[in-house]
């Protein structure tokens, strides 16, 4: 029992660390020119293959966990699809792609992410299938890597704020990233890819600097509520 | 005070989930809804508390068309409550007294006012004396009480119930039957019911209307409802157990099982004689 | 509950061959790719309407909404890529003087911007083709066709069963708690949702718990057997 | 072929969940099991399909006791299957053939021989008509039947339902109650049935063990022990409607409702004579 509470308790902190990401941020089907697509896709597929053969063996062992990986991917995507009360009045997309990272390890995760985003692109219509490698690596890796390296570096100084932290920067950590990719297959006409990525920036940050601290909130809550139970 | 007129209501793929459905609920202070699975029985009870807005006709509260505005709503659910079947998906926090007290809080009521009704809606369910116990220790009967006085404790005029008595054992049942009847007959509250334990329909309610596919085809007393085989048969139902030995053994029509079992008691002192 | 899923299953053309819906579909998305021809973007922005409207039985309204979907990410690139920044007014076929430095519409950036609007509808159109005209299951079973290794396809099949479950989980405790009046104002709002994900967390746990039970009971040998006989299959 | 003796489970906190109980399955084809929410009937389950290993007391299986080690439950469990109460729970797949399929597959049955048994299940459960729909469509009562069909395709020769009617309408109801009787009656299975629905368990069952706070308090024929008021009234249970006016009316006890209108009818016709 005291096993499975330390799971649980971990799980539940991974749903802290949870970056949420507004809608806005997935790129959307036919954004990314092949050459892109393709790169982005080739640059997560190292992530999505030793992910895999983490899962592989974790399942190997115990072939209930693909029943957990199951359920955390679905409840990873609920997630994605409900909506955070924001100040700017958009709505956002909390996805828990980072969940579950401490008891896969993050690199099992980002296979989770890679089919959370899948389903998203299909079910959804959030994100597509030639940018799904572009939106892997900013939302399935970067991430969940942001959120819990700055977890676990500030954790033991002050959890609410490395919660906060955690969350707030994982979300603006995906949203530099994104503009990054969308500048470097849109460079500006004029001012080449930096002018671009300064206005992919600029123009997402309306929507994400508000967001990140809305998730970096609700993060801290909930993380609070779960230590309770 | 709560009317709905004309109503269809129509699923985001275009199925019908309710047709041209006209209910009044100033028929009477307890009201059946009855009906198989999948007959509508929720999408009802949700275009009622205006969760879901119908694709044509009208939700009538005190006479007016319900407006969809977030404050004419927040208004009007201060006056309509609704209980859900399942208690795990309604009971949100680990104390009783929290969960109870969610939507007051909500509300910004002061919390000496709040002990007040927290206090009064436990008393009504008698879970004052698991009160302090913590939710996930508490049987599937005691949540479900503990649902019902998290919705009781907002003092709203209208209150549904959708299966109050799914899975509760006989015991419990009695209970919640007994709740539901003070609320309709004591507290002046409406009380609407979709259940399919036809015992408890009659038991509880005074005016049914039963719903089929999305229709409504038929809505009566509840002594009158039962009496009509075809009806019954073509929306998959069956008679309470008191509508049937009346129907099958010639006894009159009793409301409950005392009166019978008193009508027959006089019976046989009388054939004695 | 999820439109998409919904019409997968009921539109007019679910029985065609998955594989032929699938492998046009990719196709035109790998086309839209590589074109720059502005006609040929228009030729499958309508094609892939026909199709899916008028062919599968899409109601216009639904697909109409659905289109609208990523157009708030779409309008705020397009308008990045759209204006320029620059000292020399000159480069612009449009501009506005911002005291400092010109803003302005380039020729290339226009041309970019249009190109890109298009391709990406085109694209879309052609995804939206294959997900409302496919059902989940033909999609699985294409793709075990295509020998995607089957530990993927488990664990895909089963995060798509427990969606729908966790899905409408969600909606009702939404529900409870809006009634309740969980969401009247921000404060409250991050409150409710926090529990409504904390709530939903432990449920998850529990019926982890529960099923694992009853995969002993079905004497799970430790692989799901995704779409391998009859069934489900018939026209796939 | 099954059987409890002296069996004391403790739930992980030191909460004693049942009591030293003795329950032999070969009693009869079909047994019912009841007692309140909470009484232990739901443990009781679990210890008996080896899913729980008592504290003290054995499970006898063919008259040896059960082993723990995986190899003998797997052999064991080809013999014991098991319906949950919630079908979400138990339904793996989106595609009804492949969750029917599911536990045959598990045992490398061939894929030819499957088609069969699962068409056979699809059949007796009469699911075949929404069998191509995924499950997520389907609604509650037909997911219920999904269930019951992945369960007996299996062929075990001992089957426990838990609260096999919750939540289900009487329509429903009733065809789960026919399978149940064709599994005990034409199919010779066993049958182990809980519920709070004390008609379908009178309906159903032939033997009836009262479980009350981890404790058998009662067994015997169903028909004596709803004779019993003291036991029922003592584990919060009542009476089927039959019995009550058996008791009440002073009818003969009847097993099932179209006897007793025959008998009435016969006694109409004769008292005219």
């Amino acid at each position: 029992m005291k096993k499975i509470k330390k799971i649980i308790f971990v799980l539940l902190y991974l749903v802290l660390l949870t970056p949420l990401y507004s809608n806005g941020m997935h790129i959307m089907e036919g954004f990314l020119d092949p050459f892109w697509a393709g790169l982005w896709s080739v640059v997560s597929l190292p992530f999505i293959v030793i992910g895999f053969s983490r899962i592989k063996k974790i399942t190997d062992e115990n072939p209930n966990k693909k029943l957990l990986l199951g359920l955390v991917g679905a409840f990873v995507f609920i997630l994605s699809a409900l909506k955070l009360p924001s100040v700017t009045g958009s709505t956002s997309h909390p996805t828990g792609i980072g969940l579950g990272a401490m008891v896969f390890g993050p690199m099992p995760m980002a296979v989770i992410g890679f089919i959370v985003l899948i389903f998203q692109a299909l079910l959804l219509t959030h994100g597509g299938i030639t940018t799904l490698g572009a939106n892997v690596f900013s939302m399935g890796i970067v991430g969940p890597f942001i959120a819990y390296g700055i977890y676990i570096v500030l954790k033991d100084k002050n959890r609410s704020l490395a919660v906060f932290l955690g969350a707030a920067l994982a979300n603006l950590g995906t949203y530099i990233i994104t503009s990054a990719q969308l500048a470097l297959a849109h460079p500006d006409s004029v001012n080449g890819v930096l002018g671009s990525f300064v206005k992919f920036v600029g123009i997402f940050a309306f929507t994400q600097i508000p967001l990140a601290i809305g998730e970096g909130i609700l993060t801290v809550i909930i993380f609070n509520m779960l230590l309770e139970y | 005070m709560l009317e709905m007129k004309n109503v269809t209501s129509i699923y985001e793929d275009g199925t019908v989930a309710l047709k041209d459905i006209s209910i009044d609920l100033s028929k009477s202070k307890s009201i059946g809804i009855i009906g198989s699975n999948g007959a509508g029985k929720s999408t009802l009870f949700l275009n009622f508390t205006g969760v879901l807005k119908p694709k044509s006709g009208q939700i009538l509260f005190r006479g007016k068309p319900l407006s969809y505005s977030k404050p004419s709503l927040r208004e009007f659910r201060k006056e309509v409550g609704i209980v859900f079947q399942d208690p795990e998906r309604q009971i949100f926090f680990s104390n009783v007294y929290d969960d109870i007290a969610f939507g007051l809080r909500n509300l910004g009521v002061s919390e000496d006012e709040i002990k007040i009704r927290v206090e009064d809606a436990l008393k009504r369910v008698e879970a004052a004396e698991f009160s302090n116990k913590p939710v996930h220790f508490l049987s599937h009967g005691q949540k479900k009480r503990v649902a019902i006085a998290g919705v009781i404790s907002m003092d709203n005029k209208v209150l549904f119930f959708d299966e109050p008595t799914a899975g509760l054992d006989p015991l419990v049942t009695k209970s919640v039957e007994d709740i539901l009847l003070s609320l309709s007959n004591k507290q002046e509250k409406t009380v609407v019911v979709s259940s399919h334990d036809m015992d408890l329909i009659y038991n509880v309610c005074e005016y049914v209307y039963v719903l089929n596919q999305g229709q409504i085809i038929g809505e009566g007393k509840v002594e009158d409802i039962f009496l009509k085989n075809d009806l019954l048969k073509s929306s998959g139902l069956n008679e309470p157990w008191l509508v049937k030995i009346h129907k099958n053994l010639g006894y009159p029509l009793f409301k409950n099982e005392s009166e019978l079992y008193e009508y027959h008691n006089r019976m046989k002192n009388e054939q004695k004689k | 509950m999820l439109i998409i899923d919904k019409f997968a299953y009921t539109n007019k053309l679910k029985s065609i061959n998955p594989r032929l819906k699938i492998g046009l579909s990719l196709t035109f998305i790998a086309l839209a790719l590589i074109n720059k021809n502005m006609y040929f973007f228009i030729g499958i922005i309508c094609g892939g309407f026909y199709a899916t409207v008028f062919l599968a039985g899409i109601p216009l309204k639904n697909y109409m909404k659905m289109i609208l979907i990523p157009f708030a990410f779409l309008l705020t690139s397009m308008i990045a890529i759209l204006v320029s920044f620059s000292s020399d007014s000159d480069v612009f076929l449009y501009s506005i003087d911002l005291k400092f430095f010109y803003g302005g519409v380039t020729l290339i950036g226009l041309k970019n911007a249009l190109l890109l609007f298009l391709r990406s509808m085109s694209s879309l159109v052609s995804l939206y083709f294959l997900t409302l005209t496919t059902p989940m299951d033909q999609q699985i079973y294409t793709m075990q066709k295509l020998r995607i290794p089957s530990l993927f396809l488990e664990i895909y099949s089963l995060i798509y069963r427990f969606i729908f479950i966790l899905l409408e989980e969600s909606l009702e405790i939404y529900r409870a708690q809006e009634l309740r009046f969980g969401y009247i104002n921000m404060k409250n709002s991050y409150l409710s949702l926090s529990i409504l994900i904390k709530t939903l967390f432990v449920r998850v746990m529990r019926r982890y718990k529960d099923m694992q039970i009853v995969l002993d009971m079905k004497l799970f040998d430790g692989e799901f057997h995704i779409g391998k006989g009859a069934g489900g299959q018939e026209n796939a």
